[in-house]
């Protein structure tokens, strides 16, 4: 009885096992492996920041490529696991990668890109989190600056514009929002401000009845609010529907296009400030968000401004490199400012540290009767 | 000589306002088969079960070798030598029919500790083969118990109930369904066994035919109090027993 | 195919699996160990649900159990030789308490209750920052070192070169072997016979001196301690854990081995967890339908065969397999 | 005070929508023992073929009466017939196979929805709008309102129907002994077809009224799915006001726990809820001990 069995059992798993994988290897191509988050709860910001991505790599190659080389892109859905999204940074280097792409969520790159690093590769991230560039890790670039570096630039809205005495901080409880949140309160400390309702919610949460009564009975002057888009979308309204008076303030996500299509009217009066944003008043920016319409049939968000930027941060890294290194490339990077003039895939003119950290200038942006404003421009920091 | 395996007295007990027992004693002595027997709803399973521990009796004590098994789990009842068999098939139908039989006897061999890190078959592989034989069902041996038939699952049954070489035998009705070969087999091997090892009997059983050739002694249960005890027949010429049985 | 003797296969399978990551990328030799931990894991709900028929939907928690206590230990410098037992044993012990339910329910109720433990395992990993790092999880965990075997180095090992990842993946290896070969024994032993019973009919089996309570308390216990162990795999192997890999839908996942490689077969968890974890690499090329297709397979595969993928398998061995003859017996039986 | 009414009154009229969801998964698990872990994926569906319909060109009431009869028929019919009924002819229909089937249908919905309507979540069009009432300082939205009006609306009506309706006491005889309902001459397949479509109308009711709050995205049902298991068994699974007391309960219980005493645990309540009724009350809050098949 046993003895059929443990034929079943061992040639089966023998049989799974024994296909070993044999990468082909092509000639003057350059191997990108992006490693992004095509499904899960981080599918939105993933499909977003590839399809940036691959815009701007359909225009790399058509203009002649990198050094010569097209780049060869292959996809990597790490389903917003952060473990396998390690395992599939491994794969793309086993594969021969030159740069690795994304990942987008920060939970998944503060574990991939530990791999990258021990293989010496470039990654090239779209993550916010603070920690990302505290590890030390010389291989990471960001394409689009830390919540340390944004939520900071918030501070003086806060405590000048608004004249803020108390405020409300509504975060998800995640990697991402926490990161956020933490920043945020030591911010409002220094500048002597009083959080007087601090609030965490689950990611993906849908009823934000309690939370919004919480903030209202707070007596907060203004709310900080550092969710997702989805959530942001729902706090809006259940916002705007217990008719909270205290001005909602918000890092990136908060004014948002898909926030502001899924608000409705309830995004209206919602400030935040944006790195990135895609109706930024920019020739340069112009440009992409035609091309991207063009090419996908809807608007890009700040994760396709990633990603669009993030392939041209390979293009120019290499070519400023002047070989195609991955050790050259990483030290090129390291201090190196780019302008938009002479570097138009960049956008706006950017700056690189020796932490992988980046600065350029921002916006705050407003919204208004269902469109995005944008307001004042913030220097880089 | 004689010993007192199971003493059951003054037992009564209701569900409500139904007094489904009353006041019910009787002894069973080392080596008796004794059968019960009454027409439906005589309060037969329900004295079983109070016998089993697992219904309380409202009043009187059942005690088994002198012990009280008012409470009991049914495992205690069977380390304290008390094998049983079920109205329904109870087989473990996806093992073995030797490792049914094993199963039956290895809780009564060794600690804990000895059945993890000792043999496999609990050294029990030898006196299961023979238990197997007893009840003819060699043959079987390596077969699922689910794959047997309705007769040979019955047979497998019993064997169990005697593999932990108990004193007492609880059998609820064991000719259920059995078809007629089968049965007489059945019969023979039981008498076989009280013949060779003295194993004390308590059979409940419908099949009168059967109740009268296999028991030495006979309480005949109506209305949940006892209406006549004797031997088979004794029973069998006893008035009230057909008046219970034709009236009832 | 009965002339090659079992251990033969056994040790057939084995040189595969120590030839395995030779010559391999990371990639591959961490998808192995990925293989191996799972493996381990299902083997230990293989027990509680295959053989003992109890329910638990908290697996991954008691990897996150074992995971998190392994974390802790070896960042704060004990070796992991030390801190797995330890986070076996703790897990041993939460499985018994996890256990008691089960002695008052059931079933769909069972799966409820254990299902609900998971989640707040979760919640607690994600909201004890002080212990546990939050939402931040614990990372660069070292991988051990065994003097002359230094997992966390590459080096040459009798004159081959083995990555870090190599020697970490034999050190699931070897931790697999052990494991199953005791998981054999268990199963095997009157223990093993016990849990069936208490599978198969728990009522017959109390009626025959075996203790189901404790054999039921036992079942949640060892198998919970096996996917503690898994979790203390997962430790050095992954170097980063996060509440979220713990969570509700990665105990599905290991039910999913469980059941589509075959509930109560020894090799069942081995296939299934091979299903699982390498199905989706082999169907990556169908992109996001993969998911579609193998959520499709498995419902087929339940319909069709409930007893999984070994089951099916036992199926056309025992059609190809020369008709019993004992089966004439049957109808004597028969006739009622 | 004014805060405990708002949370009070929010959670009742999300409550009232859990509830909906839960009383579907009562009815199935009571007459085919079927308990289906797609639930949740239930009640994010029939959103979708709402939009799909929208975008083809209906206008929304027609759409919404194409998707609920789209519905009825893949989620009612279609589950039944290809899923549930082949597995229990295998003799094993309450068994681990059918949970493990139901969990895979329900990643193939979330994923089907994701990979042929896509990742992102979509305005969708509330059922019923207004505005906004002061109750006491507490504001209340009409929507929330209707919301409660419906499930106490849908209780009664279901009530009335299982208890006055011919076919509906053939439905509770089936549930309560097949083999005898059987012996009086009624037809139990089709009364457990029965249960199975007005689940799937009641989760597409439930979609509709909860979609426009939590918008249309394919991951809705892995929330909503468990709170529906737990809302049913607090309640007590062998009635249908239990799941209305449940879901009610659920939903004022999560929003005052969130309010009042943690955040981060908030999720934590209805499990430690879920245990502690599992071990201590198996036949839930408002069931009876009889006819449960444990």
């Amino acid at each position: 009885m046993m003895k059929r069995r443990t034929v079943l059992g061992l040639t089966a798993s023998a049989l799974m096992l024994g296909v070993a994988f044999a990468p082909a290897q092509a000639a003057d191509t350059m191997k990108i492996g992006m490693v992004v988050e095509l499904s899960g709860g981080g599918a939105p910001a993933g499909t977003n920041f590839r399809d940036g991505a691959l815009l701007a790599a359909k225009e790399i190659n058509a203009s002649g490529g990198v050094m010569g080389q097209q780049l060869e892109i292959s996809e990597y859905d790490t389903g917003t696991d952060p473990q396998t999204s390690r395992a599939l940074v491994q794969k793309a280097i086993d594969e021969g990668a030159y740069n690795i792409w994304g990942t987008v969520y920060s939970s998944s790159t503060i574990v991939n890109m530990m791999v990258a690093q021990q293989a010496g590769v470039p990654q090239i991230t779209g993550s916010e989190a603070p920690n990302i560039t505290a590890q030390g890790n010389p291989y990471i670039f960001r394409t689009s600056y830390g919540a340390q570096k944004g939520i900071p630039a918030l501070t003086a809205y806060f405590k000048d514009t608004l004249g803020a005495k108390k405020v409300a901080v509504a975060w998800v409880n995640n990697e991402f929002g926490k990161g956020g949140h933490d920043v945020f309160v030591g911010e409002m400390k220094k500048a002597g401000i009083d959080v007087v309702a601090d609030i965490p919610s689950e990611a993906g949460a849908a009823d934000f009845a309690a939370d919004v009564a919480r903030i209202k009975d707070s007596g907060a002057d203004a709310v900080f609010v550092y969710l997702h888009e989805e959530e942001s979308a729902r706090f809006l309204r259940e916002a705007s529907k217990q008719a909270v008076q205290a001005k909602l303030v918000g890092e990136v996500t908060l004014t948002g296009q898909k926030v502001i299509d899924l608000a409705g009217d309830a995004a209206n009066g919602a400030v935040a400030h944006v790195g990135l944003t895609a109706d930024a008043p920019l020739e340069t920016f112009k440009t992409f968000k035609a091309a991207f319409e063009k090419e996908y049939n809807r608007a890009p968000d700040h994760n396709a401004l990633k990603g669009y930027i993030g392939a041209y941060i390979t293009k120019y890294g290499t070519e400023k490199a002047g070989a195609v290194d991955q050790e050259k490339f990483a030290n090129t990077m390291h201090g190196l400012c780019l302008k938009a003039a002479e570097y138009p895939g960049i956008l706006m003119d950017t700056c690189w540290d020796d932490s992988g950290e980046m600065s350029r200038p921002s916006f705050m942006i407003e919204v208004k009767d269902g469109k995005q404003v944008v307001g004042e421009t913030v220097p880089a920091n | 000589m004689s010993q007192t395996v199971l003493s059951v007295s003054h037992i009564s007990k209701s569900f409500g306002g139904i007094h489904a027992v009353r006041d019910v004693s009787f002894e069973v002595q080392k080596g008796e088969v004794l059968g019960l027997i009454g027409p439906n709803g005589s309060g037969k399973s329900t004295l079983f079960n109070c016998v089993l521990g697992q219904l309380q009796p409202n009043a009187g004590a059942v005690t088994v070798k002198g012990q009280s098994v008012s409470g009991m789990r049914a495992c205690d009842l069977n380390k304290l030598g008390v094998g049983r068999t079920f109205q329904q098939l109870s087989v473990f139908p996806e093992m073995t029919v030797l490792d049914n039989i094993i199963l039956a006897g290895q809780e009564h061999h060794g600690t804990m500790l000895s059945r993890l890190f000792g043999a496999p078959d609990a050294g029990l592989t030898g006196e299961a083969d023979r238990m197997i034989e007893f009840f003819r069902l060699g043959h079987l041996r390596d077969e699922m118990a689910g794959s047997l038939s309705y007769g040979q699952q019955k047979l497998l049954d019993a064997a169990m109930a005697f593999m932990a070489g108990p004193d007492l035998v609880l059998l609820d009705e064991p000719a259920g369904g059995v078809n007629l070969t089968m049965l007489a087999n059945l019969k023979e091997r039981l008498q076989t066994y009280n013949r060779e090892h003295g194993t004390t009997f308590v059979v409940i059983e419908h099949n009168m035919e059967f109740v009268m050739s296999l028991c030495t002694r006979i309480i005949v249960l109506a209305e949940g109090a006892v209406i006549a005890e004797g031997t088979p027949e004794e029973i069998r010429s006893n008035s009230q027993v057909i008046d219970a049985y034709l009236g009832g | 195919m009965n002339a090659i003797p079992k251990w033969l296969w056994i040790a057939l399978g084995l040189a595969v699996l120590i030839v395995a990551p030779i010559g391999q990328g990371n990639y591959f030799t961490l998808i192995l160990c990925s293989w191996l931990m799972f493996t381990i894991a299902a083997m230990g709900l293989n027990l509680t649900l295959g053989y003992a028929g109890q329910i638990s939907l908290a697996q991954a928690s008691f990897m996150a159990v074992g995971a998190y206590i392994t974390a802790l230990l070896t960042l704060n410098g004990i070796h992991w030789i030390v801190a797995m037992p330890a986070a076996v044993v703790a897990c041993f012990f939460i499985g018994l308490l996890v256990g008691f339910p089960a002695l008052r329910v059931k079933g769909h109720f069972l799966a409820f209750v254990t299902l609900a433990f998971n989640t707040l395992v979760v919640l607690v990993l994600r909201n004890e920052d002080w212990l546990t790092g939050g939402s931040y999880g614990k990372f660069n965990m070292p991988r051990p070192d065994f003097w002359i075997f230094n997992t966390a180095r590459k080096s040459d090992v009798l004159g081959i070169a083995l990555s870090s990842n190599q020697k970490i993946y034999y050190l699931c290896l070897i931790t697999f072997v052990v494991f199953a070969a005791l998981m054999y024994g268990l199963i095997r032993s009157p223990w093993g016979r016990a849990f069936k019973g208490l599978r198969e009919n728990p009522i017959r089996a109390e009626s025959l001196g075996l203790d189901t309570r404790r054999i039921t308390l036992l079942a949640f216990a060892i198998g919970s301690a096996g996917g503690g162990l898994a979790g203390s795999l997962m430790s050095p192997v992954v170097q980063f854990i996060e509440p979220n890999s713990f969570a509700l839908v990665h105990s599905l996942r290991i039910l999913l081995m469980v059941v589509v490689g075959g509930a109560g077969y020894f090799f069942g968890p081995m296939l299934g967890a091979a299903v699982v974890i390498l199905l989706p690499e082999f169907l990556r090329f169908t992109q996001g339908y993969y998911l579609i297709l193998y959520s499709v397979a498995v419902i087929i595969l339940m319909v069709y065969s409930p007893s999984g993928l070994m089951g099916i398998g036992d199926r056309i061995l025992s059609k190809l397999r020369p008709q019993r003859v004992v089966r004439g017996d049957m109808k004597e039986g028969a006739q009622l | 005070m004014e805060q405990f009414l708002q949370v009070l009154l929010s959670g009742l009229a999300t409550g009232s929508i859990y509830a909906l969801a839960a009383i579907g998964f009562t009815l199935v698990w009571q007459a085919a023992q079927t308990v289906n872990f797609a639930q949740g994926e239930f009640v994010m569906l029939p959103a979708f073929f709402v939009l799909i319909a929208m975008n083809s060109g209906l206008p929304l009431p027609l759409a919404l009466i194409v998707a609920l009869a789209v519905s009825v028929f893949v989620l009612g019919f279609l589950f039944k017939k290809a899923i549930v009924e082949p597995m229990q002819k295998h003799g094993n229909g309450g068994g681990l196979s059918l949970i493990i089937a139901t969990m895979a249908l329900a990643i193939f919905l979330k994923e089907s929805v994701k990979e042929f309507y896509g990742a992102e979540a979509q305005p969708y069009p509330p059922l019923i709008s207004g505005g906004t009432w002061n109750i006491g300082g507490a504001i209340v939205s009409v929507t929330d309102i209707a919301h409660l009006a419906i499930s106490l609306g849908v209780v009664v009506g279901l009530t009335l129907f299982l208890n006055r309706t011919r076919t509906g006491r053939a439905m509770q005889a089936t549930a309560q002994n097949p083999a005898v309902a059987e012996i009086l001459g009624v037809d139990t397949n089709r009364m457990v077809l029965y249960t199975f479509l007005i689940n799937a109308a009641l989760a597409s009711l439930a979609s509709f009224l909860i979609t426009p709050v939590y918008l249309a995205k394919f991951s809705n049902g892995e929330y909503l799915g468990l709170i529906a298991f737990i809302a049913a068994i607090v309640g007590g699974f062998n009635q249908i006001r239990g799941a209305l007391a449940g879901g009610l309960l659920i939903g004022v219980l999560d929003n005052i726990t969130a309010t009042y005493i943690t955040a981060e645990y908030r999720a934590a309540i209805p499990l430690v809820l879920l245990i502690g009724i599992i071990l201590f009350r198996p036949q839930g809050l408002l069931g009876t001990s009889e006819g449960r098949t444990v």
